[in-house]
Protein backbone atom coordinates (compact mmCIF):
# COMPACT_ATOMS: atom_id res chain seq x y z
CA UNK A 1 0.00 0.00 0.00
CA UNK A 2 0.78 3.76 -0.25
CA UNK A 3 1.20 6.28 2.26
CA UNK A 4 1.95 9.72 1.88
CA UNK A 5 3.70 11.62 3.81
CA UNK A 6 4.82 15.09 4.37
CA UNK A 7 7.41 16.53 6.16
CA UNK A 8 7.61 20.33 7.50
CA UNK A 9 10.77 22.47 8.35
CA UNK A 10 13.92 21.19 9.19
CA UNK A 11 12.29 17.75 9.30
CA UNK A 12 11.15 18.40 5.43
CA UNK A 13 14.92 19.20 4.63
CA UNK A 14 15.84 15.96 6.56
CA UNK A 15 13.19 13.63 5.67
CA UNK A 16 11.91 15.06 2.37
CA UNK A 17 8.80 17.23 2.36
CA UNK A 18 6.70 15.18 0.01
CA UNK A 19 7.00 11.29 0.11
CA UNK A 20 5.08 8.29 -1.24
CA UNK A 21 6.25 5.17 0.58
CA UNK A 22 5.20 1.43 -0.02
CA UNK A 23 4.45 -0.36 2.88
CA UNK A 24 3.01 -3.90 3.29
CA UNK A 25 -0.82 -4.25 4.23
CA UNK A 26 -1.30 -3.16 8.41
CA UNK A 27 1.81 -1.76 9.24
CA UNK A 28 1.48 1.03 11.35
CA UNK A 29 3.26 4.40 12.57
CA UNK A 30 6.00 2.49 14.10
CA UNK A 31 6.40 0.78 10.96
CA UNK A 32 6.35 3.63 8.71
CA UNK A 33 8.86 5.77 11.47
CA UNK A 34 11.30 2.37 10.55
CA UNK A 35 11.59 3.43 6.53
CA UNK A 36 11.52 7.02 6.78
CA UNK A 37 14.42 7.22 9.51
CA UNK A 38 16.55 4.74 7.54
CA UNK A 39 19.35 7.05 7.75
CA UNK A 40 21.01 8.37 11.18
CA UNK A 41 20.14 11.66 10.00
CA UNK A 42 16.78 11.23 10.48
CA UNK A 43 16.86 8.80 13.36
CA UNK A 44 18.70 11.42 14.94
CA UNK A 45 16.39 14.00 14.10
CA UNK A 46 13.14 11.99 15.34
CA UNK A 47 14.21 9.87 18.00
CA UNK A 48 16.19 10.02 21.05
CA UNK A 49 19.11 7.80 22.66
CA UNK A 50 16.83 5.50 24.17
CA UNK A 51 14.30 5.12 20.69
CA UNK A 52 11.85 6.99 22.25
CA UNK A 53 10.22 9.47 19.48
CA UNK A 54 11.67 12.76 20.46
CA UNK A 55 9.12 15.28 22.72
CA UNK A 56 9.27 18.10 19.95
CA UNK A 57 7.67 15.76 17.30
CA UNK A 58 4.98 15.97 16.24
CA UNK A 59 2.94 12.85 13.63
CA UNK A 60 -0.54 13.39 12.49
CA UNK A 61 -2.67 10.82 10.28
CA UNK A 62 -4.97 12.36 8.10
CA UNK A 63 -5.41 15.53 10.48
CA UNK A 64 -5.15 13.93 13.60
CA UNK A 65 -2.54 13.57 16.15
CA UNK A 66 -1.87 10.22 16.74
CA UNK A 67 -1.65 10.38 20.53
CA UNK A 68 -5.67 10.67 20.02
CA UNK A 69 -5.19 7.33 17.60
CA UNK A 70 -3.13 3.96 19.25
CA UNK A 71 0.12 6.12 19.36
CA UNK A 72 3.02 4.34 17.21
CA UNK A 73 0.48 1.32 16.83
CA UNK A 74 -1.94 3.27 15.16
CA UNK A 75 -2.07 0.66 12.03
CA UNK A 76 -2.24 2.77 8.59
CA UNK A 77 -4.07 1.61 5.13
CA UNK A 78 -3.55 2.56 1.71
CA UNK A 79 -3.98 6.50 0.95
CA UNK A 80 -3.19 7.34 4.48
CA UNK A 81 -1.96 10.64 4.77
CA UNK A 82 0.81 11.10 7.32
CA UNK A 83 2.30 14.54 8.61
CA UNK A 84 5.39 14.79 10.76
CA UNK A 85 6.95 18.32 11.93
CA UNK A 86 8.47 20.23 14.53
CA UNK A 87 7.32 22.79 16.57
CA UNK A 88 5.35 25.68 15.03
CA UNK A 89 7.22 29.13 14.83
CA UNK A 90 4.93 31.37 12.85
CA UNK A 91 3.68 35.04 13.37
CA UNK B 1 -11.24 36.15 6.28
CA UNK B 2 -8.68 33.59 6.67
CA UNK B 3 -6.22 33.28 4.61
CA UNK B 4 -2.65 31.55 4.40
CA UNK B 5 -1.49 32.57 0.96
CA UNK B 6 1.69 33.78 -0.68
CA UNK B 7 0.02 36.75 -1.73
CA UNK B 8 0.69 40.03 -0.14
CA UNK B 9 -2.02 42.19 0.92
CA UNK B 10 -3.35 45.68 0.84
CA UNK B 11 -3.94 46.27 4.79
CA UNK B 12 -5.92 49.68 4.04
CA UNK B 13 -8.19 48.12 1.49
CA UNK B 14 -8.95 45.06 4.82
CA UNK B 15 -9.78 47.35 7.24
CA UNK B 16 -11.90 49.32 5.01
CA UNK B 17 -13.87 46.18 4.35
CA UNK B 18 -13.71 44.97 8.19
CA UNK B 19 -15.55 48.36 8.81
CA UNK B 20 -19.09 47.12 10.32
CA UNK B 21 -21.85 49.80 12.01
CA UNK B 22 -21.31 48.08 15.17
CA UNK B 23 -17.49 48.59 15.44
CA UNK B 24 -16.47 51.14 17.32
CA UNK B 25 -12.89 49.63 17.28
CA UNK B 26 -10.35 47.84 14.57
CA UNK B 27 -7.52 46.85 16.38
CA UNK B 28 -4.41 45.48 13.85
CA UNK B 29 -1.18 43.83 14.32
CA UNK B 30 1.22 43.96 11.14
CA UNK B 31 3.92 41.35 11.31
CA UNK B 32 6.71 42.54 9.42
CA UNK B 33 10.37 40.63 8.94
CA UNK B 34 12.24 42.60 11.21
CA UNK B 35 16.08 42.93 10.59
CA UNK B 36 17.95 40.56 12.72
CA UNK B 37 20.78 40.87 10.55
CA UNK B 38 19.00 38.24 8.16
CA UNK B 39 18.22 39.06 4.77
CA UNK B 40 14.54 37.71 4.67
CA UNK B 41 12.67 34.31 5.64
CA UNK B 42 11.43 31.63 4.19
CA UNK B 43 7.92 30.88 5.33
CA UNK B 44 6.71 27.13 5.18
CA UNK B 45 3.24 25.61 5.72
CA UNK B 46 0.74 23.11 6.30
CA UNK B 47 -1.66 24.85 4.24
CA UNK B 48 -4.75 23.08 5.50
CA UNK B 49 -4.36 22.25 8.74
CA UNK B 50 -2.87 26.04 9.74
CA UNK B 51 -6.54 27.59 8.15
CA UNK B 52 -8.26 24.68 9.87
CA UNK B 53 -6.47 25.93 13.26
CA UNK B 54 -6.99 29.37 12.65
CA UNK B 55 -10.66 29.41 12.01
CA UNK B 56 -10.77 26.84 15.59
CA UNK B 57 -8.53 30.13 17.20
CA UNK B 58 -10.87 32.96 15.75
CA UNK B 59 -14.41 30.86 16.79
CA UNK B 60 -12.55 30.48 20.57
CA UNK B 61 -12.15 34.19 19.82
CA UNK B 62 -16.33 34.84 18.94
CA UNK B 63 -17.22 33.07 21.94
CA UNK B 64 -14.65 34.53 24.61
CA UNK B 65 -14.39 38.19 23.65
CA UNK B 66 -17.47 40.44 22.62
CA UNK B 67 -16.15 40.97 18.68
CA UNK B 68 -17.69 41.00 15.33
CA UNK B 69 -14.99 40.76 12.92
CA UNK B 70 -11.94 38.90 13.17
CA UNK B 71 -9.40 38.41 10.09
CA UNK B 72 -6.36 37.00 9.59
CA UNK B 73 -3.54 36.95 6.62
CA UNK B 74 -0.19 34.64 7.38
CA UNK B 75 2.17 34.75 4.34
CA UNK B 76 4.44 32.08 2.90
CA UNK B 77 7.20 31.57 0.39
CA UNK B 78 10.53 34.09 0.52
CA UNK B 79 10.03 37.01 2.29
CA UNK B 80 12.67 40.29 2.51
CA UNK B 81 13.18 42.63 5.38
CA UNK B 82 10.26 44.76 5.66
CA UNK B 83 7.87 42.63 3.87
CA UNK B 84 4.31 41.81 5.70
CA UNK B 85 4.20 38.16 7.16
CA UNK B 86 1.17 38.62 9.18
CA UNK B 87 -1.98 40.72 9.71
CA UNK B 88 -4.69 40.30 12.37
CA UNK B 89 -7.39 42.83 11.94
CA UNK B 90 -9.98 42.58 15.16
CA UNK B 91 -13.44 44.70 14.99
CA UNK B 92 -15.21 45.38 18.02
CA UNK B 93 -17.66 47.72 19.28
CA UNK B 94 -15.40 48.91 22.38
CA UNK B 95 -11.41 48.85 21.99
CA UNK B 96 -10.54 46.05 25.15
CA UNK B 97 -12.17 43.41 23.18
CA UNK B 98 -10.84 44.34 19.85
CA UNK B 99 -6.86 44.65 21.89
CA UNK B 100 -7.50 41.41 23.83
CA UNK B 101 -8.68 38.97 20.86
CA UNK B 102 -6.47 40.51 18.54
CA UNK B 103 -3.58 39.62 21.06
CA UNK B 104 -5.55 36.02 22.01
CA UNK B 105 -5.25 34.99 18.06
CA UNK B 106 -1.42 35.97 18.03
CA UNK B 107 -0.53 34.65 20.95
CA UNK B 108 -2.44 30.94 19.90
CA UNK B 109 -1.43 31.87 16.38
CA UNK B 110 1.98 31.32 17.46
CA UNK B 111 1.59 28.54 19.89
CA UNK B 112 -0.99 26.53 17.32
CA UNK B 113 -0.57 27.40 13.74
CA UNK B 114 1.47 24.85 11.51
CA UNK B 115 3.49 27.51 10.02
CA UNK B 116 7.47 27.72 10.08
CA UNK B 117 9.85 30.22 9.54
CA UNK B 118 13.50 30.04 8.11
CA UNK B 119 15.82 32.97 8.59
CA UNK B 120 17.79 33.67 5.16
CA UNK B 121 21.27 34.99 5.93
CA UNK B 122 23.09 38.34 4.31
CA UNK B 123 25.88 36.15 3.00
CA UNK B 124 24.05 33.48 1.47
CA UNK B 125 24.71 30.58 4.33
CA UNK B 126 21.80 27.94 5.25
CA UNK B 127 19.86 29.95 8.17
CA UNK B 128 18.64 28.09 11.05
CA UNK B 129 14.57 27.38 11.73
CA UNK B 130 13.21 29.66 13.90
CA UNK B 131 12.62 28.08 17.36
CA UNK B 132 15.25 25.33 16.91
CA UNK B 133 17.72 25.25 19.63
CA UNK B 134 20.34 24.37 17.54
CA UNK C 1 4.44 62.32 13.56
CA UNK C 2 0.86 63.74 16.62
CA UNK C 3 -1.76 65.26 14.42
CA UNK C 4 -5.39 66.99 15.08
CA UNK C 5 -6.74 67.60 12.07
CA UNK C 6 -10.43 68.07 10.18
CA UNK C 7 -8.79 65.71 7.54
CA UNK C 8 -9.10 61.78 6.80
CA UNK C 9 -5.57 59.57 6.64
CA UNK C 10 -4.48 57.03 4.89
CA UNK C 11 -3.96 54.18 6.94
CA UNK C 12 -2.02 52.19 4.94
CA UNK C 13 0.34 54.73 3.76
CA UNK C 14 0.68 55.53 7.73
CA UNK C 15 1.49 51.98 7.60
CA UNK C 16 3.88 51.80 5.50
CA UNK C 17 6.06 54.51 6.90
CA UNK C 18 6.18 53.61 10.27
CA UNK C 19 7.97 50.08 8.98
CA UNK C 20 11.55 50.76 10.29
CA UNK C 21 14.17 47.94 9.82
CA UNK C 22 13.87 47.38 13.77
CA UNK C 23 10.13 47.10 13.70
CA UNK C 24 8.81 43.31 13.79
CA UNK C 25 5.30 44.49 15.03
CA UNK C 26 2.67 47.50 13.72
CA UNK C 27 -0.25 47.57 16.25
CA UNK C 28 -2.70 49.63 15.04
CA UNK C 29 -5.88 50.89 16.57
CA UNK C 30 -8.34 53.12 14.38
CA UNK C 31 -11.68 54.56 15.67
CA UNK C 32 -14.67 54.79 14.21
CA UNK C 33 -17.86 56.34 14.29
CA UNK C 34 -20.19 53.28 15.96
CA UNK C 35 -23.58 52.98 14.85
CA UNK C 36 -25.44 53.69 18.17
CA UNK C 37 -28.40 54.82 16.58
CA UNK C 38 -26.68 58.19 15.85
CA UNK C 39 -26.00 59.52 12.50
CA UNK C 40 -22.55 60.76 12.91
CA UNK C 41 -20.33 63.27 15.70
CA UNK C 42 -19.39 66.43 16.24
CA UNK C 43 -15.74 65.86 17.24
CA UNK C 44 -14.02 69.62 18.66
CA UNK C 45 -10.92 70.13 19.90
CA UNK C 46 -8.52 72.81 21.94
CA UNK C 47 -5.86 72.00 18.84
CA UNK C 48 -2.97 73.46 20.81
CA UNK C 49 -3.12 71.59 23.88
CA UNK C 50 -4.24 68.66 22.41
CA UNK C 51 -1.22 68.32 20.40
CA UNK C 52 1.04 69.21 23.01
CA UNK C 53 -0.48 66.74 25.51
CA UNK C 54 -0.04 63.78 22.57
CA UNK C 55 3.00 64.48 22.55
CA UNK C 56 3.66 64.05 26.47
CA UNK C 57 2.07 61.02 25.87
CA UNK C 58 4.18 59.69 23.04
CA UNK C 59 7.19 60.41 25.27
CA UNK C 60 5.87 59.02 28.20
CA UNK C 61 5.56 55.80 26.24
CA UNK C 62 8.31 55.56 24.59
CA UNK C 63 10.16 56.03 28.16
CA UNK C 64 8.35 52.82 29.33
CA UNK C 65 7.87 50.93 26.19
CA UNK C 66 10.52 49.36 24.13
CA UNK C 67 8.90 51.15 20.99
CA UNK C 68 10.41 52.81 18.19
CA UNK C 69 7.35 54.52 16.71
CA UNK C 70 3.96 56.04 17.56
CA UNK C 71 1.74 57.77 15.49
CA UNK C 72 -1.33 59.37 16.45
CA UNK C 73 -3.74 61.52 14.26
CA UNK C 74 -6.66 62.51 15.63
CA UNK C 75 -9.85 63.76 13.63
CA UNK C 76 -11.83 66.76 14.21
CA UNK C 77 -15.03 68.02 12.67
CA UNK C 78 -18.62 66.38 11.36
CA UNK C 79 -18.06 62.61 10.60
CA UNK C 80 -20.90 60.03 9.84
CA UNK C 81 -20.93 56.51 10.90
CA UNK C 82 -18.33 54.69 9.43
CA UNK C 83 -16.02 57.41 9.70
CA UNK C 84 -12.48 56.86 10.72
CA UNK C 85 -12.16 59.85 14.07
CA UNK C 86 -8.67 57.87 15.05
CA UNK C 87 -5.44 56.55 14.35
CA UNK C 88 -2.74 54.81 16.76
CA UNK C 89 0.20 53.20 15.11
CA UNK C 90 2.75 51.90 17.08
CA UNK C 91 5.72 49.89 16.32
CA UNK C 92 8.86 47.93 18.00
CA UNK C 93 10.62 45.05 17.58
CA UNK C 94 8.38 42.64 19.59
CA UNK C 95 4.51 42.26 19.34
CA UNK C 96 4.20 42.92 23.87
CA UNK C 97 5.53 46.35 23.61
CA UNK C 98 3.64 47.38 20.69
CA UNK C 99 0.53 46.12 21.89
CA UNK C 100 0.91 47.75 25.22
CA UNK C 101 2.34 51.20 24.02
CA UNK C 102 -0.61 51.23 21.63
CA UNK C 103 -3.06 50.47 24.62
CA UNK C 104 -0.96 53.23 26.86
CA UNK C 105 -1.80 55.55 24.10
CA UNK C 106 -5.29 54.78 23.77
CA UNK C 107 -5.89 55.03 27.10
CA UNK C 108 -4.28 58.50 28.53
CA UNK C 109 -5.51 59.70 25.04
CA UNK C 110 -9.35 59.65 26.63
CA UNK C 111 -8.40 60.64 29.95
CA UNK C 112 -6.19 63.89 28.95
CA UNK C 113 -6.29 65.16 25.48
CA UNK C 114 -8.59 67.93 25.03
CA UNK C 115 -11.01 66.41 22.76
CA UNK C 116 -14.96 66.27 22.83
CA UNK C 117 -17.51 64.34 20.58
CA UNK C 118 -20.91 65.64 20.34
CA UNK C 119 -23.63 62.71 19.13
CA UNK C 120 -25.71 64.20 16.33
CA UNK C 121 -29.20 62.54 15.45
CA UNK C 122 -31.02 60.94 12.68
CA UNK C 123 -33.84 63.10 13.10
CA UNK C 124 -31.84 66.31 13.40
CA UNK C 125 -32.28 66.80 17.15
CA UNK C 126 -29.69 67.91 19.19
CA UNK C 127 -27.71 65.47 20.91
CA UNK C 128 -25.60 64.78 23.96
CA UNK C 129 -22.21 65.57 24.63
CA UNK C 130 -20.55 61.90 24.78
CA UNK C 131 -19.30 61.73 29.15
CA UNK C 132 -22.25 63.83 29.85
CA UNK C 133 -24.37 63.05 32.79
CA UNK C 134 -27.47 65.12 31.53
CA UNK D 1 -7.64 94.95 29.62
CA UNK D 2 -8.89 92.59 27.24
CA UNK D 3 -9.38 88.84 28.12
CA UNK D 4 -9.37 86.31 25.42
CA UNK D 5 -11.60 83.26 26.76
CA UNK D 6 -11.96 80.51 24.88
CA UNK D 7 -14.88 77.60 26.08
CA UNK D 8 -15.29 74.20 24.49
CA UNK D 9 -18.17 71.34 23.70
CA UNK D 10 -21.26 72.13 26.08
CA UNK D 11 -19.35 75.21 27.87
CA UNK D 12 -18.87 76.40 24.37
CA UNK D 13 -22.58 76.47 23.93
CA UNK D 14 -23.59 78.51 26.84
CA UNK D 15 -20.48 80.87 27.52
CA UNK D 16 -19.79 80.91 24.06
CA UNK D 17 -17.07 79.24 21.87
CA UNK D 18 -14.15 82.70 21.71
CA UNK D 19 -14.96 85.77 23.53
CA UNK D 20 -12.85 88.97 24.38
CA UNK D 21 -14.27 90.04 27.62
CA UNK D 22 -13.35 93.69 28.96
CA UNK D 23 -11.98 93.52 32.39
CA UNK D 24 -10.53 95.92 35.09
CA UNK D 25 -6.91 96.02 35.27
CA UNK D 26 -6.26 93.51 38.40
CA UNK D 27 -9.03 91.18 38.02
CA UNK D 28 -8.21 87.68 38.50
CA UNK D 29 -10.06 84.38 37.37
CA UNK D 30 -12.92 84.93 40.06
CA UNK D 31 -13.94 88.54 38.17
CA UNK D 32 -13.86 86.69 35.05
CA UNK D 33 -15.75 84.09 36.01
CA UNK D 34 -18.47 87.06 37.79
CA UNK D 35 -18.60 88.26 33.87
CA UNK D 36 -18.56 84.79 32.34
CA UNK D 37 -21.50 83.80 33.88
CA UNK D 38 -23.69 86.20 34.12
CA UNK D 39 -26.72 84.49 33.23
CA UNK D 40 -28.27 82.20 35.59
CA UNK D 41 -27.87 78.63 32.80
CA UNK D 42 -24.08 79.87 32.85
CA UNK D 43 -23.63 79.76 36.38
CA UNK D 44 -25.03 76.71 37.04
CA UNK D 45 -22.69 75.15 34.43
CA UNK D 46 -19.93 76.60 36.52
CA UNK D 47 -20.77 76.55 39.79
CA UNK D 48 -22.79 74.28 42.54
CA UNK D 49 -25.28 75.52 44.85
CA UNK D 50 -22.73 76.67 47.42
CA UNK D 51 -20.88 78.77 44.80
CA UNK D 52 -17.96 76.31 44.46
CA UNK D 53 -16.27 75.47 40.94
CA UNK D 54 -17.98 72.14 40.10
CA UNK D 55 -15.62 69.34 39.96
CA UNK D 56 -15.90 68.65 36.58
CA UNK D 57 -14.83 72.15 35.53
CA UNK D 58 -11.11 72.31 33.99
CA UNK D 59 -9.63 76.17 33.82
CA UNK D 60 -6.70 76.95 32.05
CA UNK D 61 -4.59 80.08 32.55
CA UNK D 62 -1.87 80.62 28.88
CA UNK D 63 -2.03 76.81 29.07
CA UNK D 64 -1.66 75.72 32.91
CA UNK D 65 -4.13 74.57 35.42
CA UNK D 66 -5.43 77.75 38.04
CA UNK D 67 -4.69 75.09 40.89
CA UNK D 68 -0.99 74.95 39.89
CA UNK D 69 -1.39 78.95 40.22
CA UNK D 70 -3.26 81.01 42.50
CA UNK D 71 -6.88 79.19 41.60
CA UNK D 72 -9.50 82.10 41.44
CA UNK D 73 -6.71 84.89 43.16
CA UNK D 74 -4.79 83.99 39.88
CA UNK D 75 -4.34 87.23 38.10
CA UNK D 76 -4.97 88.45 34.71
CA UNK D 77 -3.21 90.61 32.89
CA UNK D 78 -3.78 92.20 29.51
CA UNK D 79 -3.81 89.75 26.45
CA UNK D 80 -4.15 86.61 28.76
CA UNK D 81 -5.96 83.76 27.49
CA UNK D 82 -8.47 81.48 29.66
CA UNK D 83 -9.33 77.90 28.62
CA UNK D 84 -12.23 76.30 30.57
CA UNK D 85 -13.83 72.70 28.98
CA UNK D 86 -15.13 70.10 30.72
CA UNK D 87 -14.07 66.47 31.17
CA UNK D 88 -12.16 65.94 27.89
CA UNK D 89 -13.90 62.71 25.82
CA UNK D 90 -11.63 61.86 22.75
CA UNK D 91 -10.62 59.01 20.91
Amino acid sequence: MIIRVKAFARFGEVLGKELALELDHGSDIDGLLALLCASQDAYDLIFDESGTIRDYVTILKGGRHIQSLDGVRTVLKDGDEVAIFPPVAGG
Amino acid sequence: MIEVTEDDFNVGKILNDAKHPDNGALVTFLGIVRDDGISGMEIESYTDLAVQELNTIEKEALERFNIRSLDVIHRTGTLSVGDNILLIVCGAPHRKDAFAACEYMIDELKKRVQVWKKELHKDGANGKWVGEET
